[in-house]
């Protein structure tokens, strides 16, 4: 077991080094080595799920990285339901995405820095998902942050793809600033990091935090904001789709993005404390878990409906993914961590799926990314084109497709719990639908809208082969009881202070064949299932409306100021110019400045000339007249005589 | 009487009487060269015999002048300063093609005068020795007398120097006076009683400001900067080293024998002298362009330092202070090497002139850039050590007494000031200003003789190697103050 | 007041202290005043002198000769120290330069 | 004797090169890399030979040297200066590799620096004031002798004039705390481990401490750069070669810092506080505002400076807060930061070496041009950031826990906020600035480290810091006794306040 | 009355000549002492040679009464026969150029003859309350004679008698140097 965990974590990073210090001229070996040792960690996790079914999870391995008086830093291994889970997405999905990448970047001449990154991130990823502890989360939280930035900025020389790689790694920074502050605070007040202990020590005792409970929350929270790409940090996601495609398959919309949602549900023990502030603050009456929400359900429906007004492909995919996103973290504020685990591992699928397709397309295109320049591709690239569809009809949430089972859960939870919440989701999920189909109507049916898109041809079976695998799991999904699988997760943790409301009242309760995981949703919630299919097909049929072949965005035309704004993604990246950074640079300037003129010029000026002054005033007194020495000789002799004769 | 005390002196003596006898038998052509080696010879021998033949001190209670620790110690200093200074001002003789005996016989003679002084035990001999000192140097002051800068430092000196001697010895009448005795063994017996007090203080004081002239103490210290800026180089050298040593070892005998070092009274007396030298000094060395002029402000300040050994009291500051003087004169020494050979090559002693060193004389360069941070206290060199110890002194006085901190501090600010102006100089050899790097490129190569590399390794060795082994000087000097224990004990 | 005529009359040490002083003050003053540096040298041996007249004195009431051998060396030594001394005006005058005491201010600063 | 022969190692390297004629050119890099490189190795048997859990300090050797003062050659290494002895003596050697790019007056350059590597070896190894203090000197006078003659651009010697002037000053200071330190006990020793032995049996009187804290405290703040006493470094560094500004920035300005640890915290525990709370808020000051005037900088070297300066903030706040989370932390991070400092000198002498100036607005696209080099300087950047698995994440967030920990809460989310944000933009400007980007026209002739020998400076450097951020255990387990015991003093003081604050809390 | 003061008288009698003696000697120097560095009625520097020629001859008048007679010689000879006869003679030598005005000389005077009265201040008080060490009037006089001191230099004394060679050659060799007309070529 131990050396599967050390395997499945450290094979990555060997990997890395090894094309790094070896193979580092020769791209076909790297993207073999990588490759192969992805796929390496996936069977590896298979065995260790294997495993696990034998034995009481959860199984912690711990060996100490560092102890430093009461702080004490764990390399450790978590395994227990939600870390497989998270395990298996990121070593299934990620195995697939190098092999697709093999193909989508051929030739790159810097190809063995691209799987060399690409292994690094692995590495960290795995890191997130088996930490035992909130430091070594972090540690790793740190370090698919870097993956990012490199892979965002492969395309260095390309100036666009350097600022949102930078941007990226700063928005994530500014993010985990908060993050790190509320690893101290959880340790400063427990004494702990480690989740288990965590957990246990909740139970036993909830208000030990006493009043920095929510504080606490919140800042752990920023992490999630941060690496989720929730509201206010969501710029960066968007720009990080300067990246390449496999990249942004798997990075910024499959895993890393998710691994927010991940901790969520990791350190779900704090978050759902309630609400606690300390002494001047107390007015502030709500708690984290509504914050959560409140940010997961904003970020939802702002991203849904920037995206109804973006042309770039994977830009549209990339607002989806912040929507997604936005779903998740909110099913999370609606303490509800399993549907919101389920919809991550769903969305992992049909999301990397959808990019993947759009990158297919992009390669068949020769990098034309402008949905309004591609079309009539259903007939040049059948495979590309079905799969698709499929990721589509999943991520809108069309029975019996993975994402409809996820997705209800969340709207049936935040119709219950929420009005307004339980609005924004639908309104969400008929966004979702009406720019999805908008993509795909534009880019995929009826006529080319340019050259390329004319002699656009299906590639290689390197390239499709895991978009084929994908939309089969997109498929199927649903309903092979990934929540079901993550229940006793949660129900075997004491979470008796929130109000938490299990998809099933017991583990016994649970649909027992697959059949009756189909039709669960219509009897659970029936409302909310009926709900959300009505707006996906509203969606569908305002989209077929609009851009069934249609020549050009309508909606632009007739709401010209609303669509400005969509297309500028409300003017975001301007409002961060314009403030934070602006306010960063005058900061600098005037320490520049301080440290230039003030410090540097004034106060050293003074001194000096303070000194050299009173050097020169006294040079004076050499006035080079004996008469005037000898006075003074005499001057001092009486001076001296006269202090010490009346001392 | 003591013998053995003069044994050195006469032997000096007699190889000038030779010198003077060989300038009056040779030739012209030949005697200057034979005068040279005689004179190197002579003081080389002298200087091994003090090492060799005389070992012990010989002490003879009565004895005018004694040969106790402290004026073995001073008479090898003062032998191999003598050497250094021989080589150097044979040097320039050399290069103005000057008579050869006629300063080199003064500067032997004044030699003669200060080995004496480290011997002096009495009032009377410490009036002498300074006057011997003094004429001579009245002499080599105003010895170029071409030059209108010369004669004026010279008359400057001359009117300085005969006041301070007047006052000296109003102040030896005073004291000689009250106590009733020329002798400091029993000088240090003595205390006044509460009538003659104020007189026998007055007597003090009248006779510190005597050697406070001699040391260039604030605010005695006027004629200095002058008389440095307008002599020749050598003289300025030894006006900076010999001169200046002669006048503390004095005062250290002196102040140790009349005055109850360590008391409160006579603590802040010092402290007060060696504060005002210190800023002093320091300050107006600032804005100096002249190196000699610079040199005598730096050289006010480091009488202010080690006049902060008198202040403090007790034979671990004398020791301190004399460990401080040796180096201090063996950096004096190496400066004006250099010194003197940009004043003969290129005239001038300017800062800017100094920037010729590293092309023309990179020896001489390098020893006056050495000799710079010596006396600023860069460790290893010898000078760190020295004002480590003074300030080590210092403080163990101060802990018992804070008042001394305050001392203290006026102490570190001078050195803080003085590491700006001595990096000034090192900047000015190595790195000048635009205008001054003309004057690097033009001109020949200096030749160097040996003998003036034997001057400049003495100087090297004795600002290296107490430094990196403090011990070996450390030893002498304790060894040295040991004398003043005796005194002090009183 | 015949015990204070008595005190005149009885030349004791502080008599001559007090000459010798304000002999020492006068030369003093000369040489803080005057402009000619012959007539500044004079001042400075009237310095001397007043110096050796409290020599002189103490040797006296202190009943041993030190002091008067103290005063012959300074006699000597002032002897050889305005012979040099006056050797180095003569110098100066040479230059053709009056000898004021304000013409030697090249050296300032 | 094997710390003696470690530091000796280079000093008679020294003059062996100053007896050979200067025409030999070769010889004079091979001695010169050979005993460096021979020290280095000797120093990981200290690391080899430590034993833990042992009180008081190893390796100790001893040769009276002034018996009649108390003065004595002693060196020796507990857990603090064990890391920066090893530290110092690879930057040495890293720094002597990368002196390739000096080709004149070759002779007195490897004089020079083998007399700095020795000193910055001897510092640290140094349990003697005067030694300390003296090796330190030792060290640095070559520093401004080499800005001064090797040095780069047209104001290297006003620079190499004003550090001069400031780090004398800062060094009087610490001459003159020290010499207090001696004289105040009436223990008339310089040993420091005596020295900490006696003020704890009978602490130094309050009215002397408060003299003397603030000396020492505030000289060995100018030595390391304290706001405002830091105008010296940036123009310093940016005018001196490659191996100075390395050794310097790297490891010598640790002197301050160590001297704080060493010499103030167990001595003076009694009027520690109230000065530690003036520290926290300079070291805050000193981490914020040079990092923002780092964000700022337009010349590559400028901006290391300061990011360096702010770096050194951040370990004089886990100096500052007093426990043993943060001052173990600091002293790993001045490990780490060494590393670091000497890598970004290093890069930046080798981007100036090629390109002739390191102005971050005419450079870019350096990355196709050199991938080595813009590898390990894309890494040494991000490592600067405070990355996990580079040194400096590990000191950082020890020093921001032990800061928490001390019950600062508002200097934690600023040094937080600094050390992850502000840090970072300025590193990823640089590398957005240099490396990324199209390549210009500047940098087209720029060529990559040509072969092992010239990419083994920075290999070694990056593996050093990469392994201390991988494996932090095997030094913050020696660290943490010694700094433990150094504490023990000024905890012991303060418990029964700590007791207090906490229950009112 | 009158005999007390007679009696008076016969004791003091002994007193009065060397009482007058003194008086007149203190004031002949005193007034030529001023007369050397401030005459009222001339600048010129002969005459203040020659006050001060008369106030060394006053001087050794009381040395004769303090019973130092062979140093009363000594400064008459050496002073006046030497010293203030070599000024002299460098006076002649001397350019007699009066005419240039120099810089304000009252005040020079004035701020000489402040700092000289301070000085007087302190120093003059300390002069005339000066305690007689030992009772000089009972015992006999210790008589400066040639002998005596003679005896003393070549015993006690020798060794400063002999250095003061040193001094007198370090002093013949300057001047013959420094009084030697320029030398035209490079003789040596």
């Amino acid at each position: 077991m131990t050396i599967i965990l050390f395997g499945i974590l450290f094979l990555p990073i060997f990997s890395a080094l090894s094309i790094t210090f070896f193979s580092q001229k020769h791209p076909s070996i790297s993207a073999g080595i990588s490759i192969a040792i992805s796929c390496i960690t996936f069977l590896l996790t298979c065995v260790l799920c294997a495993m696990t079914q034998s034995q009481t999870l959860p199984i912690e391995i711990v060996y100490t990285w560092l102890s430093v008086g009461n702080l004490s830093v764990d390399l450790g291994f978590l395994v227990d339901r939600l870390s497989l889970i998270m395990l298996f997405v990121v070593t299934g999905v990620g195995s697939l995405i190098h092999i697709y990448s093999k193909g989508y970047m051929g030739k790159d001449p810097s190809l063995s820095r691209y799987f060399a990154s690409l292994s690094i991130f692995m590495f960290s990823m795995i890191g997130i998902v088996l930490a035992n502890n909130f430091l070594m989360i972090f540690i790793f939280w740190e370090m698919v942050g870097l993956s990012s930035y490199l892979l965002i900025g492969f395309w260095m020389t390309k100036g666009s793809a350097a600022d949102a790689a930078k941007k990226a790694f700063l928005c994530n920074r500014i993010g985990d600033t908060g993050f790190l502050l509320g690893i101290i605070l959880v340790w400063s007040c427990l004494g702990t990091l480690r989740f288990g202990e965590i957990s246990n020590l909740l139970s036993t005792n909830p208000a030990a935090f006493s009043s920095l409970a929510t504080i606490t929350g919140l800042l752990l929270l920023c992490g999630v904001i941060g690496k989720s790409a929730q509201f206010p940090l969501h710029v960066w996601l968007p720009d990080a789709m300067e990246g390449p495609t496999p990249v942004s398959a798997l990075i910024h919309a499959a895993t890393m993005v998710a691994a927010g949602v991940y901790l969520l549900a990791r350190g779900f023990d704090i978050f759902a404390l309630s609400a606690a502030w300390p002494q001047g603050l107390d007015w502030l009456k709500f708690s984290t878990l509504d914050v959560i929400a409140t940010i997961g359900a904003f970020t939802a429906l702002m991203a849904a409906l920037i995206a109804v007004q973006q042309n770039d492909i994977k830009r549209i995919l990339a607002y989806s993914t912040l929507s997604q996103l936005g779903y998740m973290v909110m099913a999370i504020g609606l303490s509800y961590p399993i549907a919101a685990m389920y919809h991550l591992t769903t969305h992992a699928f049909f999301k990397a799926l959808l990019f993947l397709g759009a990158g297919s397309v992009i390669v068949a295109l020769h990098h034309e990314q402008n949905i309004w320049k591609m079309g009539g591709l259903q007939k040049r690239m059948p495979i590309t084109f079905w799969t698709f569809l499929i990721a589509t009809l999943a991520l809108c949430g069309i029975p019996p497709l993975s994402g409809f089972f996820s997705k209800d859960y969340i709207v049936a939870e935040a119709l219950h719990k929420n009005a307004y919440l339980g609005t924004i989701a639908l309104v969400t999920a008929f966004l979702t639908t009406f720019y999805m189909g908008r993509l795909f109507f534009v880019s995929f049916i009826g006529r080319t809208r340019s050259k390329v898109s004319d002699h656009a041809k299906e590639n290689s079976t390197i390239i499709t082969m895991p978009l084929i695998l994908l939309a089969i799991a997109s498929v199927f999904a649903g309903f092979i009881g990934i929540d079901s699988y993550l229940m006793p997760h949660y129900s075997s943790q004491s979470l008796a202070n929130t109000n938490m409301v299990f998809p099933y009242p017991s583990i016994d309760q649970a649909p027992d064949n697959w059949f009756k995981m189909l039709i669960y949703p219509f009897k659970h919630a029936p409302m909310a299932a009926i709900l959300s299919i009505c707006a996906v097909i509203a969606g569908g049929f305002l989209s077929f409306i609009f851009y069934f072949n249609a020549k050009n965005d309508i909606l632009s035309s007739k709401f010209k100021t609303v669509s400005l704004w969509l297309k500028n993604r409300l003017y975001f990246d301007e409002l961060y110019q314009n403030s934070a950074v602006w306010l960063q640079d005058k900061l600098a300037l005037i320490c520049d400045f301080i440290d230039r003129w003030i410090i540097g010029g004034i106060i050293i000026g003074i001194i000096y000339r303070i000194v050299d002054l009173i050097g020169r005033f006294c040079r004076f007194s050499q006035t080079g007249n004996i008469q005037t020495y000898t006075a003074i000789f005499v001057l001092g002799i009486i001076v001296l005589s006269y202090w010490v004769i009346n001392w | 009487m003591n013998f053995a005390a003069f044994q050195l002196e006469t032997g000096l003596a007699a190889l000038v009487i030779l010198l003077l006898i060989l300038d009056g038998s040779c030739k012209q052509s030949l005697h200057v060269a034979k005068g040279y080696a005689a004179g190197i010879v002579g003081l080389g021998i002298l200087l091994i015999l003090s090492f060799t033949y005389l070992k012990t001190p010989v002490v003879i209670p009565e004895a005018l002048i004694q040969l106790d620790t402290m004026a073995l110690g001073f008479k090898r200093m003062f032998l191999a300063l003598g050497l250094g200074f021989f080589i150097i001002n044979q040097n320039w003789i050399a290069r103005r093609r000057d008579n050869f005996i006629s300063y080199q016989s003064i500067f032997l003679l004044s030699l003669i005068g200060m080995m004496l002084s480290s011997s002096v035990n009495n009032l009377l001999m410490m009036f002498l020795t300074m006057e011997i000192v003094a004429v001579s140097f009245y002499v080599m002051v105003g010895y170029n007398k071409k030059t209108e800068q010369s004669l004026e430092a010279g008359v400057k000196y001359l009117i300085m120097a005969g006041l301070a001697s007047a006052i000296m010895i109003m102040g030896i009448a005073f004291v000689y006076g009250i106590s009733g005795t020329l002798d400091f063994n029993e000088l240090a017996e003595f205390t006044p009683d509460e009538n003659s007090r104020d007189a026998y203080w007055m007597g003090i004081i009248l006779i510190v400001a005597g050697l406070g002239f001699k040391i260039s103490a604030f605010p005695f210290q006027y004629w200095a900067p002058d008389v440095y800026q307008g002599t020749s180089a050598p003289t300025t050298g030894m006006l900076a080293s010999a001169s200046k040593a002669v006048g503390f070892i004095l005062l250290a005998r002196f102040a140790c024998a009349a005055m109850p070092l360590g008391s409160p009274i006579i603590t802040t007396f010092w402290a007060i002298l060696a504060a005002s030298s210190i800023l002093y000094g320091n300050l107006c060395a600032i804005p100096q362009r002249d190196i000699k002029r610079l040199i005598a402000f730096s050289g006010i300040a480091n009488a202010g330092y080690m006049m902060l050994a008198f202040s403090v009291g007790g034979t671990m500051a004398m020791s301190a202070m004399f460990y401080y003087l040796i180096v201090y004169v063996f950096s004096i020494l190496g400066a004006f090497l250099a010194i003197s050979l940009i004043e003969t090559e290129v005239g001038s002693t300017d800062m800017d002139a100094l920037s010729c060193l590293p092309q023309r004389a990179p020896f001489a360069g390098f020893l006056l850039a050495v000799s710079m941070a010596s006396m600023a206290g860069i460790p290893p060199l010898a000078g760190f050590m020295g004002k480590f110890l003074l300030l080590k002194a210092l403080f163990i006085r101060g802990m018992a007494d804070t008042p001394i901190l305050i001392l203290a501090i006026v102490a570190l600010i001078g050195i803080i000031i003085s590491i700006y102006y001595y990096f000034l100089v090192i900047r000015c050899i190595y790195w000048p200003a635009n205008q001054a790097y003309l004057l690097r490129t033009s001109g020949s190569k200096i030749f160097l003789t040996s003998a003036l590399y034997l001057a400049g390794v003495i100087s090297l060795i004795m600002m290296i190697l107490p430094g990196i082994y403090p011990e070996l000087l450390l030893d002498g000097t304790d060894w040295m103050a040991s004398t003043l224990g005796e005194l002090l004990q009183h | 007041m015949i015990a204070t005529i008595e005190t005149y009359l009885t030349i004791g040490l502080g008599h001559y202290l007090t000459v010798s002083v304000i002999l020492f003050c006068l030369g003093l003053l000369g040489i803080m005043t005057r402009r000619n540096i012959l007539v500044v040298y004079m001042s400075l041996e009237l310095m001397l002198n007043a110096a050796n007249l409290a020599l002189i004195a103490f040797s006296r009431f202190n009943q041993n000769l030190d002091g008067q051998i103290m005063v012959m060396m300074v006699v000597t030594v002032a002897a050889a120290e305005v012979a040099v001394g006056l050797a180095l005006i003569v110098s100066l005058a040479r230059h053709k330069l009056p000898i004021w005491i304000d013409n030697l201010n090249k050296l300032k600063y | 004797m094997l710390l003696t022969s470690i530091l000796l190692l280079p000093l008679l390297g020294a003059l062996i090169v100053l007896a050979l004629p200067a025409s030999l050119r070769v010889l004079h890099r091979t001695i010169a890399i050979t005993v460096t490189g021979i020290a280095a190795i000797l120093s990981l048997f200290l690391l080899l030979g430590y034993q833990g859990g042992i009180q008081g300090y190893q390796f100790i050797h001893e040769i009276p040297w002034v018996p009649s003062i108390g003065l004595n050659y002693r060196v020796g290494v507990d857990g603090i200066n064990l890391g920066l002895v090893i530290m110092a003596a690879w930057v040495s050697f890293a720094a002597v590799l990368v002196s390739y790019e000096i080709r004149q007056k070759e002779k007195l350059y490897y004089f020079l620096l083998l007399l700095m590597c020795g000193g910055v070896i001897g510092t640290f190894a140094s349990l003697d004031m005067i030694f300390f203090y003296a090796m330190h000197e030792l060290a640095l006078i070559p520093t401004f002798i080499m800005i001064g003659i090797w040095g780069r651009g047209e104001k290297k010697v006003y620079s190499a004039f004003q550090m001069a002037i400031y780090l004398s000053i800062g060094a009087m200071m610490v001459l003159a705390g020290i010499i207090c330190l001696y004289a105040a006990g009436g223990a008339q020793t310089f040993d420091m481990e005596k020295l900490a032995g006696i003020y704890s049996q009978n602490p130094m009187p309050i009215s002397l401490q408060k003299w003397i804290l603030p000396l020492l405290l505030f000289g060995f703040g100018i030595l390391v750069g304290l706001v405002p006493f830091h105008s010296w470094a940036p123009a310093a560094y940016t005018s001196a070669p490659s191996a100075a500004a390395m050794i310097h920035a790297g490891v010598l300005k640790k002197f301050g810092l160590y001297g704080i640890v060493r010499l103030i915290l167990p001595i003076m525990p009694q009027t520690l506080q109230p000065w530690m709370e003036i520290l926290v808020i300079m070291a805050l000051i000193n981490a914020i505002y040079c990092g923002l005037i780092a964000i700022r900088q337009k010349c590559f070297a400028q901006m290391i400076s300061y990011s360096s300066l702010s770096h050194v903030g951040f370990i004089f706040l886990g100096i500052a807060v007093l426990n043993s989370i943060g001052l173990t932390g600091a002293i790993f991070l001045m490990i780490a930061h060494g590393f670091l400092a000497a890598l970004l000198f290093a890069l930046n002498g080798r981007i100036y070496q090629q390109i002739g100036n390191t102005s971050m607005d005419s450079i870019s696209g350096l990355m196709q041009k050199m991938p080595f080099i813009g590898m390990i300087l894309s890494a040494t950047l991000m490592a600067g950031c405070g990355l996990p698995f580079f040194g400096n994440f590990v000191g950082e967030f020890m020093i921001f826990f032990g800061t928490w920990q001390s019950h600062y809460s508002w200097p934690t989310a600023l040094a937080v906020f600094t050390g992850l944000i502000i840090s970072a933009v300025y590193m990823l400007r640089a590398i957005r600035r240099i490396l990324h980007g199209n390549l210009s026209s500047i940098a087209s002739t720029a060529i990559d480290a040509e072969n092992t020998w010239r990419k083994l400076p920075f290999i070694l450097l990056m593996i050093a810091l990469i392994s201390i951020g991988t494996y932090p255990i095997i030094l913050t387990n020696k660290i943490k006794d010694p700094v433990n015991n150094t504490l023990e003093p000024v905890i012991s003081l303060t418990m029964p306040d700590t007791t207090n604050s906490d229950s009112s809390k | 009355m009158w005999e007390k003061l007679l009696n008076y008288w016969s004791q003091s009698a002994p007193l009065l000549p060397e009482a007058i003696a003194f008086y007149i000697l203190a004031t002949i120097a005193i007034l030529f002492g001023f007369l050397v560095v401030a005459n009222p009625f001339s600048r010129a520097p002969i005459n203040s040679g020659l006050s001060l020629l008369c106030t060394i001859l006053s001087l050794a008048g009381m040395a004769i009464l303090l019973r130092a007679y062979f140093l009363a010689a000594i400064l008459v000879i050496i002073y006046g026969g030497a010293v203030v006869v070599l000024f002299l003679f460098v006076l002649m030598l001397s350019r007699k150029d009066f005419k240039i005005v120099f810089a304000p000389t009252r005040i020079r005077f004035a701020i000489g003859m402040i700092i000289t009265i301070l000085f007087a201040m302190i120093i003059v008080p300390i002069a005339i309350q000066i305690p007689v060490s030992t009772a000089v009037s009972d015992s006999v006089p210790i008589e400066g004679t040639v002998s005596a001191i003679g005896t003393l230099l070549l015993t006690k004394y020798i060794i400063p008698f002999e250095a003061i060679s040193i001094l007198l050659l370090s002093a013949i060799i300057g001047v013959v140097y420094l009084s030697k007309p320029e030398t035209k070529g490079k003789s040596k």
